[in-house]
C-alpha cells in the first residue's frame, strides 16, 4: 500500500470522525450558541480534512486544483456565514446560555 | 481498500445530513434552522467530491465548486430581509403562537 | 454502496417534504426548501445526471431561495389554519398515488439498460455525436443542436417569464437625488460580509464564464452560467446596496441584454437559414460540418447564458425594489 | 417480475418520486396560502425530475460524457429535459411571486378564503 493512499485514509478518517462529533453536537447541544460552534467544526475542519485527503490521490492535475479552490472558497464562506449568523443571533435578542446562567443567578443573589 | 474508505466518508456525511436535517425539522429558532441549511451546503459539497472518488470518476467538482462559491447567498438573503423587521418573521415568538 | 446512498437520500427527501407539509411558518419551509434542492442535486449526481444536479445547484442555492425569501417579504409570513377539512384532500392523494404506485408495477426496473427507453433514440446521441456534432458533452449536443427547437422555445419561455414579473412589478429607478453613501439597504453591519463578498464576486464570474464557455467538455452550458452570473449580482446587490448594482447593470441594459440573447439564438438559425441550410442546422455554418456546429454550439448557449441572466436579474430587481417603492 | 426484495429495490426509486408528488399535491390542494401552494408546486416538479432522471439511469454506467476510461453512460436524453425545465420551472415561480406580490397588495391577504370574502364583497 503506497504512503499517499494510507495518508489519505488517515485524512478521511479522521474528517467523518469530526464530521460526526460536530453533527451529534449540532443536535445534542443546548443552545444556538453552542451549536453554531459544532457546526463550526464540522464546516472547517472536518472539510479541510477531507478535501486535502482527496488531494493527496489526484497528484497535479486539473482536480487538484479544483480541489484546492473549493477548500479555500469553503474556508472563506462558511466562516463568514458563520459570523454574520452569530451577529444577526445577538442583535435579534438571542442570548447565549451562559449569559442567561448569568443573570439569573444574579436575579437570585438578589 | 481505499473503495472503502470513500464509502465510509460517505456514509459519515451522510449521517452528519441526516442530523442537520433533524436539526432543520426541529428548529427551535429560526437561526437554527439556518445554520442547518448552510451546514448541510458544506455537507453536500463533501459528499458530491468523495462521491466523485467513490465511482472513480472526480471529474465533476465543479457542482462541489459552485456549492462552495455560492451557498452562503442564502444566509445573506435571510439576514438581509428580515433584518430591519421589528417582529422579525423568523422567530418562534411566543407572543405569535398564542395568538391562534 | 451506490444503491444505499440513493435509497438514504431518497428517504431524506420523504422527511423534508413531510416537514414542509407540517410547518406553517412560511419561512422555515422555505429554509426547508432549500433543503430539498440540496438533497435531489445530491440525488442527481448519484443518478449520473452531472448536468441537471449542476442546474439544481446554481438555482436550488441562489435564485429560488432568494426570490421566494423577497416574495414573503413582500407579504406575510406566517400561514393560516387551513379553511378546509383536509379528509377530501388526503383522500384524493391517496387515490391519486395509489393508482400511479399501480403504474409503475409495469415500468422496468431502476437501473435496467434493457429499459425501452435506453433503446431509440439515445444509443444514436451516444455513439455518433462525437462524429456528427463535436463536443465530449452528449448533453451539450443535444441540448444545442439535436433539440435546439426545444431549447430556443424555453429560453423564449424565460425571457418571458422575466417581462412579466416587471411587468406585474414594475422597476422604479429611484436614484434622483439619492447618493451612494446614503443607501440603506446596504448591510453596513456586517463589515466581514462586506469585505469576503467583494473578495468572492471576481471568482463568482470567473466560474460563471468558465461554465459557460467550458460547457462542451465538462458539465455546464448557459443556463447554468446564466443563473450563476445572476447569483453574483444579486450577492453584490444584498451586500453592497442596490443603487451601486443598479449602477453596475443598469434595468435598460439588462432589457437589451435580454432580448438580444434570444435574437442571438433565432439569429443563428436564420443565419443557417441563408447558408442554404435549415433551421437552426449549424453545419453550414463553418467550413466543414464539425466547425459549423462547434461555432452555432457557441452562438447559442451564448445567447441562452446571455437571456437566462438578464432574465433572473431582472427579475431580482423587480421583487427587491417593490418594498421600496 | 423477480423476487419481492428485487422488485422493492427496482421501484423503490419511482415510489418515493410518487410520494414526493402527492406531498406536493396535497399541499396545493389543501393550504389556502398561495406561497405555501407554490412551495408545494415546486416539490411536485422536483419530484417529475426525480422520476425522469430515474428512468435514464443505467446500472454501472456513468455520467454522459465521453471519456476513454468508460464506455456504458446513462441515458442522456432526460437530462436534457430536465435541465431545462429547472430553469423554467423557476421562471414560472418567479412569475406566480410576482401575482402573490401584486395580490397580497390589492387584498392585503394571500389566504385563498379570505381574498375569496373581499371579492364577494366587492
Amino acid at each position: 500500500m503506497e504512503i499517499t493512499a494510507i495518508i489519505t485514509a488517515l485524512c478521511l478518517v479522521l474528517g467523518s470522525l469530526l464530521g460526526i462529533t460536530g453533527g451529534i453536537g449540532v443536535y445534542r447541544l443546548p443552545d444556538f450558541f453552542t451549536r453554531l460552534h459544532a457546526c463550526g467544526i464540522t464546516d472547517s475542519a472536518c472539510a479541510f480534512l477531507i478535501l486535502s485527503g482527496l488531494m493527496f490521490q489526484t497528484g497535479t492535475s486539473l482536480e487538484t486544483v479544483k480541489l484546492l479552490f473549493i477548500l479555500i472558497f469553503l474556508l472563506i464562506t462558511s466562516p463568514t456565514s458563520t459570523h454574520a449568523l452569530a451577529k444577526a443571533a445577538l442583535n435579534s435578542g438571542e442570548t447565549p446560555l451562559m449569559e442567561q446562567q448569568q443573570t439569573q443567578q444574579k436575579r437570585e443573589e438578589r | 481498500m481505499l473503495e472503502a474508505i470513500y464509502g465510509a466518508s460517505c456514509l459519515a456525511i451522510l449521517a452528519v445530513m441526516g442530523l442537520a436535517l433533524l436539526r432543520a425539522v426541529l428548529g427551535p429558532s429560526a437561526f437554527d434552522r439556518l445554520m442547518a441549511v448552510n451546514m448541510f451546503g458544506t455537507k453536500t459539497v463533501l459528499l458530491i467530491s468523495v462521491f466523485g472518488f467513490l465511482t472513480g470518476r472526480p471529474d465533476f467538482l465543479d457542482i462541489a465548486l459552485i456549492y462552495a462559491l455560492v451557498n452562503f447567498l442564502g444566509t445573506i438573503a435571510v439576514l438581509r430581509f428580515f433584518e430591519g423587521r421589528k417582529t422579525p418573521a423568523c422567530y418562534d415568538e411566543p407572543a405569535e403562537e398564542q395568538k391562534e | 454502496m451506490e444503491l444505499f446512498i440513493d435509497i438514504t437520500l431518497l428517504t431524506f427527501l420523504c422527511i423534508t417534504a413531510l416537514a414542509i407539509t407540517v410547518i406553517r411558518k412560511l419561512f422555515c419551509a422555505v429554509m426547508l426548501a432549500g433543503i430539498f434542492s440540496l438533497l435531489s442535486a445530491c440525488l442527481f449526481v448519484s443518478m449520473d445526471a452531472v448536468d441537471v444536479a449542476f442546474t439544481e445547484a446554481a438555482v436550488g442555492t441562489g435564485i429560488a431561495t432568494v426570490l421566494m425569501l423577497a416574495a414573503l417579504n413582500l407579504s406575510h409570513s406566517r400561514e393560516k389554519c387551513p379553511p378546509y377539512q383536509p379528509l377530501l384532500a388526503l383522500l384524493v392523494v391517496c387515490t391519486t398515488g395509489a393508482v400511479l404506485v399501480y403504474g409503475t408495477m409495469d415500468l422496468p426496473a431502476f437501473g435496467d439498460a434493457t429499459a425501452p427507453i435506453h433503446h431509440h433514440v439515445a444509443p444514436r446521441y451516444i455513439e455518433q455525436s462525437q462524429q456528427e456534432i463535436g463536443p465530449p458533452n452528449f448533453v451539450t449536443s443535444i441540448l444545442a443542436s439535436y433539440r435546439g427547437y426545444d431549447t430556443l422555445a424555453e429560453t423564449v419561455v424565460i425571457f418571458t417569464a422575466g417581462l412579466s414579473v416587471v411587468a406585474l412589478l414594475g422597476i422604479r429607478d429611484r436614484r434622483g437625488g439619492q447618493s451612494i453613501t446614503t443607501d440603506r439597504s446596504a448591510m453596513k453591519g456586517y463589515l466581514v460580509l462586506r469585505v469576503v463578498t467583494k473578495l468572492l464576486l471576481p471568482f463568482i464570474f470567473l466560474f460563471a464564464l468558465y461554465v459557460q464557455f467550458h460547457g462542451d467538455y465538462g458539465p455546464g452550458g448557459g443556463f447554468q452560467a446564466g443563473v450563476i452570473f445572476a447569483s453574483g449580482v444579486i450577492i453584490h446587490s444584498l451586500t453592497l446596496g442596490r443603487d451601486r448594482t443598479l449602477k453596475a447593470f443598469p434595468q435598460r441594459f439588462l432589457t437589451i441584454l435580454a432580448t438580444a440573447g434570444v435574437l442571438l439564438y433565432g439569429g443563428t438559425g436564420l443565419a443557417a437559414m441563408v447558408r442554404g441550410g435549415n433551421f437552426l442546422d449549424y453545419s453550414v455554418l463553418g467550413a466543414t460540418a464539425l466547425a459549423g456546429q462547434h461555432l452555432g454550439i457557441f452562438l447559442v448557449e451564448l445567447g441562452v447564458g446571455v437571456t437566462v441572466f438578464a432574465s433572473m436579474t431582472l427579475m431580482y430587481y423587480a421583487f427587491s425594489y417593490r418594498k421600496e417603492a | 417480475m423477480d423476487s419481492i426484495p428485487m422488485n422493492v429495490s427496482g421501484h423503490f426509486n419511482y415510489w418515493v418520486a410518487i410520494f414526493l408528488m402527492m406531498t406536493g399535491f396535497y399541499v396545493v390542494i389543501s393550504r389556502g396560502n398561495l406561497i405555501k401552494k407554490l412551495i408545494g408546486l415546486n416539490l411536485f416538479s422536483t419530484s417529475v425530475f426525480i422520476l425522469y432522471i430515474s428512468l435514464g439511469k443505467i446500472h454501472g454506467a456513468t455520467a454522459p460524457i465521453a471519456s476513454e476510461t468508460f464506455h456504458l453512460y446513462s441515458n442522456p436524453l432526460p437530462h436534457v429535459l430536465i435541465l431545462t425545465a429547472i430553469v423554467v420551472g423557476v421562471a414560472t415561480t418567479a412569475v406566480g411571486l410576482a401575482l402573490t406580490a401584486r395580490i397580497y397588495e390589492q387584498y392585503g391577504t394571500i389566504e385563498e378564503d379570505e381574498i375569496r370574502i373581499k371579492d364577494e364583497s366587492l
